[in-house]
């Protein structure tokens, strides 16, 4: 076994780090020529920082940094607790590490031209190192400052293409809305501050289990029962902040103005990076801080039928919607929305029996999903590199002039859809199946029905790129080096999920029972 | 001193303040000023219960949302002038070319 | 600047009501709430020490049991180094030769204020909508933006051509 | 895994290659991209014979091959069962794919269509799919190689891109089968969750589990033997879908629009061969209940006569097998229905020969009509074509049940399974009428399609003068030619049981007697868990006499009616046809009254109706589910108006929602 302990513990958020430090690089090559900006440096330095991110969180995984002992290196507690590396940290930090890598080979075709390279991928590199933070952090303080990290350059990054109605308008929707969630967000955190005196998680879960009649670390006279009140006003307050970062109902409506205006390496960034880390937090925050049953005895409701509601809420409006949409952005918009439904499953199944299995299941998904998802959206940008348009009959017949690419989209359309044999088929199933397990009988309904109407649309682009005659011919199409690249590496993954899938299930699993055996 | 209750039914009284200038302007900028407000009643709210329970954890961590809040700032009005460049206006009602 | 509009304010304030009924909820939430008496810090406690000793994690310096905040100052500055990088890629004039446009999408742009004569139509854009009336500053109307559908048969392979 | 088993893989594995090497190389092949196809084809056929050898020497196989991931309540894995049933199946579906790649030759390459290597990648990916299906050991790999059998179908019959109806049969064809398989998921997951295991075979088998719950637990608030009937309907509408029964067979009408070979393959072989495949993969689960049995078997004696009467108005040659298909599939549901297990697999296996037979001689024909379709542009094809006429003579006899071709021995036993059971039970009497009832029509629009399309004088330019057909046609032809022949001898039953003879060859090898059998697996295992009586009119020897003289007397009088109707140089159309008869029959009027009566009197309202039926109602439920999504979806987008500020309203209105709700519930404002 490898040991990576020797390092100081701090090391153990390398792949934050290792993000974050590159931003940093990037900053100094950018200011070194900051007229003549070299692209390949910059999405180089990009890609080359994210995947060595990826590596180290790898390693990390292998040398068993986050297992409890005895199997493994220990879960590692940093800062007093503010920050933890566990599984479920490394998890989501892979997630960010590959879409950031995907987005920054893509980025080096997409934004060609544009003015601001460097800022671009500086935003892009501190934004995930946000998102990775994210995955770590272990109090509502650093819950906080992380999703202010991963959203603020995100902003900007949405409304980067300055002189573009769309991509402002969608800078600006998002950012209000934005805006106006982490206020509701950080008002949350300051009622249940009110209410348990402390904003570490495992504190806040002591002070909510023990009945003391103290607090947890002055040990004056508090009782939490007696706040009850607040307690569940600042819960609902942070499920609503966490669901704009998920693009859940009821915040979604951020989403589809934002992915359709965004360019589109960063629409696929945020809903697959982005997403995931908004999920992490989830996750995170209520396993943690809210253990189900303790709070459900003082606040009177149980989280994860919230999650219950929200998730078969979210699938189906995000499917309905995206079935009538026309613009392909949009259309996939509106089913990342549903992709979110799928994922809050593994929340809503945490309070009922077989919790683990379901939890797991929602972290493959968001795992396979990151490809899919990401691959589908590098196609729309492919698509708007080569200027054919943006709607369904834009895209008929792109499959004879690019083949190789429209062979990756299929993947990425009936992956998405849950088409056996590929990586999206499986985390449905696992979804399903766990949902049963826990007897969700009503959210295992609503996950086939939507599955089976995503079907219609995703098959509908898969039919428009090879059955439809195209509405005018384009001549030729470019075949830009990164962004093919990266398309074909997110698609090969698609598929090499599925005999890989052992590994990925079996840590997707084993953190979801850490977390919530904790 | 007043009693904790006044505190938290005055920030309480501030974030609804702030939703309703969300709700009913349609100015960006006040836009923005409302969500500060909202923000800093959260801050009100740290303030005060971190008196409450004795603790300077809700203290510290209303600096942060401070200097969070100049930081969203910052960024809101870049995104209100590039706005104002592509529409000539920063009513936040006008740019709708995306919907449904 | 809010335009001047001849919409009745009574409606405009409907959603308002919103706000209203959600300070109800928090109100009787707060008054529901048995909260006990202040307790306070100690009288020679200097607030402004301990919260310099909580920002660098002192923790046997403390006197409060204040959470530790030394990884959060870290990251805010990080945040604040981001925010910086982000309002300035916003705010800053390209200069003639340069653009925000990337060069796939050689179409017309509406490149800063002076220039309403351009087409607002891009890569991403929403739709057609007609630059020069906007910024004369006309509100939106329903015509003009009503069909996204017909907006996208002007599509950034339009501009391109 | 041991022996020759060893290489059982590589028989799915073949096309598999084929299909990545004409798709990264096909368009620098020769042919192409044909030669791959046909070596793998050639060599998965070649191991399928050396595997049913072994099978035959006494050995069977049920290995794990790869384990997908392991929870502590389950394992997912994928594995090899090659049984009697199994070792049958890959000879059939191998050979017939085999076939098809060199019919392609002919109907592809000498065509000089454009887009062969993904012509021949699909042809490749689908054959490896099926026969990956063929040898799942358990539910979930069935599940998924079921799903990608529906895939490439899709593919291909939307491989004539270009037109206008190829995309959207493919789609439907598509959507609706995945309309079945959507509850078949269900099943899938409802047996996991509630036995543990996916596999087909062995102790650990979800058969033996629920065998041994039954009378003694509860799932899900049901009792056991109701929980697998559930189940087992679940499970029975992905074979629904994919078998075309009623009422989801409306994709495979529409599905001709893909290149008639690909038909072939579809209806013989693949995927409309996995559907009742499936069910006899997992007989054993069906045997426990009695009310799934009824209902495959009610469906099937329904789908039988529904989709023969169909049949015969059509005017497309490739539109009249379509509807015999689904017809036929309707006779193995309802052997399976009735227990009949052997008798199912019998004919599952003749069809599968006879019918690639009769769609790589429509093909054929097809290709010498300079791609007519429309029989009643054709006729006297006969005297210039004779290998495939007397070849699809071959099959139309075989599919018509004329003795002694193969369909006759096979149709004739599922027939008397139905009857011994239907004396005891109304329900499937009534399936058996109807099945017999269908003979009828089967015999009457088989002839039909015969005389219209080889008999008679030319009746368009392209019949005059055909098109040559090349050899890589001919030589298929001719060997199914035979095999439709002499395929019913592999299951002599009413030899046996009237003369006494030790011919039931096919009944002893999915028994196991002198062959390798899994326990669990063989029919007789089955026959003592299906609770069904059987009753004999005249003891067995009589019913079998009965039942063969009832159906064979009812094809070939709907043969003769078909002869005589369609007769003639210029045979024509239905109802109008009086007058050319008169000279022909004036002797013989009653005779010309009855059988003008039957023509218009009843077969033709008949057949209207269930077209009509088919028209309207079927698609259009399904068309109405797409229109109650897109209504939902038009309402919700509505939400979305683009205004910031009512998207802060709807957020806010949320959480006000959440607060009020949940705050009364839990006491907060006390």
């Amino acid at each position: 076994m490898i040991e990576p302990v020797q390092l100081p513990d701090a090391a153990a958020l390398g792949p934050a780090l290792v993000l974050g430090l590159t931003a940093l690089v990037v900053f100094v090559f950018d200011s070194a020529r900051p007229h003549e900006p070299d692209r390949g440096l910059l999405a180089g330095t990009t890609a080359a920082g994210s995947l060595l991110a990826l590596g180290v969180g790898v390693w990390y995984m292998i040398a068993g940094v986050g297992v409890p002992e005895p199997d493994g290196a220990g879960v590692i507690s940093l800062f007093d607790g503010q920050l933890v590396v566990d599984q479920l940290a490394l998890f989501f930090m892979l997630v960010t590490a590959i879409v950031t890598a995907l987005v920054a080979i893509a980025s080096y075709d997409y934004m060609d031209g544009h003015a601001h390279q460097g800022e671009y991928y500086s935003l892009v590199l501190l934004a995930a190192t946000g998102m990775a933070t994210m995955a770590a952090a272990n109090s509502l303080v650093t819950v906080f400052l992380a999703l202010e990290l991963a959203s603020l350059p995100s902003y900007a990054l949405v409304a980067i293409l300055k002189d573009n109605r769309g991509s402002v308008e969608a800078g600006l929707k998002y950012f209000l809305l934005g805006a106006l969630s982490s206020a509701i967000f950080v008002y949350g955190i300051s009622l249940v501050y009110g209410a348990t005196g402390v904003l570490q998680l495992d504190l806040v879960a002591e002070a909510i289990t023990g009945e003391t009649g103290q607090h947890v670390l002055t040990g004056n006279a508090h009782d939490v029962a007696g706040h009850d009140g607040l307690l569940g006003v600042g819960i609902v307050l942070l499920l609503v902040g966490i669901a704009f970062k998920t693009a859940s109902v009821p915040l979604h409506f951020w989403a589809p103005e934002a992915y359709e205006g965004a360019p589109a390496p960063i629409a696929a960034f945020l809903s697959s990076a982005s997403k995931a880390a908004g999920f992490v937090i989830a996750i995170r925050v209520f396993t943690t801080a809210f253990p189900v049953e303790a709070t459900a005895g003082l606040v009177g409701f149980d989280w994860s039928v919230a999650f219950a509601v929200l998730a078969v809420a979210t699938m189906t409006i995000g499917n309905f919607a995206a079935a009538v949409q026309e613009n392909v952005k949009r259309m996939l918009a509106y089913s990342s929305v549903g992709h979110a439904g799928y994922a809050l499953i593994g929340l809503a199944g945490v309070g009922a029996g077989a919790n683990e299995l379901v939890l797991g299941a929602a972290l493959m998904h968001l795992f396979v999903y990151a490809f899919m998802n990401t691959g589908a959206f590098l196609f729309v940008a492919l698509a708007e590199y080569w200027g054919v348009g943006r709607t369904f009959a834009d895209y008929n017949g792109l499959g004879r002039r690019a083949p190789i690419a429209c062979v990756a989209l299929t993947v990425f359309m009936f992956s998405l859809a849950g088409i056996p044999p590929l990586g999206g088929f499986l985390s449905k199933y696992l979804l399903f199946w766990g949902s049963l397990q826990a007897g969700m009988l009503f959210v295992a309904g609503a996950l086939v029905v939507n599955s089976a109407l995503s079907l219609y649309y995703y098959s509908r682009l898969v039919k428009a790129v090879w059955f439809e005659e195209p509405v005018t011919d384009h001549g030729s199409l470019a075949q830009p080096v990164g962004l093919y690249a990266a398309l074909i590496a997110a698609a090969v993954m698609t598929v090499v999920v599925l005999p890989g899938f052992g590994p990925i299930a079996d840590s997707a699993l084993d953190a979801a029972t850490a977390v919530l055996t904790s | 001193m007043m009693a904790i209750e006044g505190y938290v039914l005055l920030s309480a009284g501030l974030f609804c303040i702030g939703l309703f200038g969300i709700l009913t302007r349609r100015n960006a900028l006040m836009f923005l000023m409302a969500v500060e407000l909202m923000v800093n009643a959260a801050v009100i709210n740290l303030v005060a219960f971190a008196l409450y329970h004795g603790t300077l954890t809700g203290q510290v961590f209303g600096l942060f949302v401070l200097g969070l809040a100049a930081a969203e700032v910052a960024i809101g009005l870049g995104i209100i002038l590039v706005l104002y460049r592509n529409f000539g206006t920063i009513d936040v009602s006008v740019p709708t070319t995306m919907r449904w | 600047m809010s335009r001047p509009r001849l919409v009745s304010l009574s409606s405009r304030l409907v959603p308002g009501l919103l706000a209203i009924a959600l300070f109800g909820v928090f109100a009787a939430v707060v008054v529901g709430t048995d909260f006990a008496g202040y307790v306070g810090f100690p009288d020679e406690l200097s607030v402004t020490a301990e919260i310099g000793y909580a920002l660098f994690d002192f923790t046997e310096l403390q006197e409060t049991n204040t959470e530790s905040f030394l990884v959060s100052f870290l990251l805010i500055a990080v945040v604040l180094d981001a925010a910086l990088d982000a309002s300035l890629v916003l705010a800053t004039r390209e200069g003639p030769d340069e653009s925000v446009r990337p060069s796939a999408f050689d179409g017309p742009s509406t490149r800063s204020t002076d220039d309403t004569e351009a087409n607002g139509t891009a890569a991403t854009d929403g739709g057609a909508v007609d630059g020069a009336t906007k910024i004369d500053g006309e509100p939106a109307s329903e015509a003009e933006t009503a069909s996204p559908t017909a907006g996208d048969a002007t599509t950034d392979g339009g501009d391109g051509a | 895994m041991e022996g020759l088993f060893t290489f059982a893989p590589a028989i799915v594995l073949f096309p598999l290659v084929a299909f990545a090497i004409t798709l990264l190389v096909g368009r620098y092949l020769p042919l192409g991209g044909a030669i791959p196809g046909i070596v793998a084809t050639g060599g998965s056929l070649a191991l399928s014979l050396v595997m049913a050898a072994a099978v035959a020497g006494g050995e069977t196989t049920n290995e794990l091959v790869y384990t997908w991931f392991e929870t502590p309540e389950i394992t997912f894995h994928f594995g090899l069962l090659i049984d009697p049933l199994s070792a049958a199946m890959l000879v059939v579906v191998s050979l017939i794919a085999f076939l098809v790649h060199v019919f392609s030759l002919s109907y592809m390459n000498a065509e000089g269509e454009t887009g062969l290597p993904r012509y021949y990648a699909g042809l490749g990916l689908f054959t490896f799919s099926m026969l990956a299906f063929v040898v799942a050991d358990n539910l979930l790999m069935s599940f998924v190689f079921f799903e990608l059998v529906g895939l490439c179908s899709f593919l291909l019959i939307g491989f004539w891109y270009r037109t206008k109806s190829a995309p959207s049969a493919a789609k439907k064809a598509f959507l609706v089968t995945r309309f079945g398989d959507f509850f078949f998921l269900i099943g899938v997951v409802a047996i996991a969750a509630s036995y543990g295991t996916l596999s087909f075979a062995g102790d650990a088998s979800f058969v033996t589990a629920a065998e041994s719950a039954i009378d003694s637990e509860t799932f899900f608030g049901f009792d056991a033997d109701t929980w697998v009937t559930i189940t087992g309907l679940l499970v029975l509408g992905g074979v629904i879908g994919k078998s075309a029964q009623f009422p989801l067979h409306t994709w495979l009408p529409d599905a001709m629009e893909g290149p008639t070979p690909v038909s072939a393959l579809i209806h013989a072989a693949t995927m409309v061969a996995a559907g009742v495949y499936l069910v006899a993969r997992m007989f054993g689960y069906y045997a426990l209940s009695p009310t799934a049995l009824a209902v495959i078997a009610f469906v099937g004696g329904f789908t039988a006569l529904f989709a023969a009467t169909m049949g015969c108005v059509k005017d497309d040659v490739k539109q009249v097998l379509a509807y015999s298909t689904i017809s036929q599939y309707g006779y193995m549901m309802l052997a399976m229905g009735v227990g009949g297990y052997v008798a199912g697999v019998f004919h599952l296996l003749n069809h599968a020969v006879f019918k690639a037979l009769l769609f790589l001689g429509a093909g054929a024909v097809i290709i010498a009509m300079h791609h007519e379709q429309d029989m009643w542009k054709m006729g006297g094809l006969k005297e210039q074509m004779p290998v495939t006429y007397y070849s699809f003579l071959a099959g139309s006899l075989a599919l018509a049940g004329i003795i002694p071709f193969s369909g006759f021995w096979s149709k004739d036993e599922v027939l008397y399974d139905a009857l011994i059971v239907g004396l005891s039970e109304p329900l499937i009497l009534a399936a058996y009428a109807m099945a017999l009832l269908a003979v009828f029509f089967t015999g009457f629009y088989t002839i039909r399609m015969v005389r219209l399309t080889f008999h008679g004088e030319p009746r368009s330019e392209a019949a005059e003068s055909p098109h040559a057909i090349g050899l890589p046609a001919k030589i298929p032809l001719a060997v199914l030619g035979v095999l439709a022949l002499v395929g019913g001898a592999m299951n002599l039953k009413p030899l046996e049981e009237l003369a006494g003879l030790e011919v039931a060859f096919l009944e002893r090898w999915l028994d196991g007697q002198g062959v390798g059998s899994v326990d669990g697996l063989t029919y007789h295992a089955y026959s003592e868990t299906v609770h069904y009586g059987h009753e004999y009119i005249g003891g067995p020897e009589g019913t079998v006499i009965l039942s063969a003289a009832l159906s064979l007397g009812l094809a070939l009088a709907g043969a003769g009616l078909a002869w005589t109707l369609y007769s003639g140089p210029e045979p024509t159309r239905h109802t109008e046809r009086l007058g050319s008869l008169r000279d022909l029959a004036v002797a013989n009027y009653y005779q010309d009254e009855y059988q003008v009566w039957l023509a218009r009197g009843l077969t033709l309202p008949l057949a209207r109706a269930s077209d009509r039926f088919d028209q309207t109602a079927i698609d259009g439920v399904v068309d109405g589910v797409g229109s109650v999504s897109r209504f939902g979806g038009e309402r919700l987008r509505r939400l979305q108006t683009g205004q910031v500020t009512d998207y802060a309203a709807l957020v806010i209105l949320g959480v006000l929602a959440l607060l009020v709700v949940l705050g009364i519930n839990g006491g907060w404002f006390l």
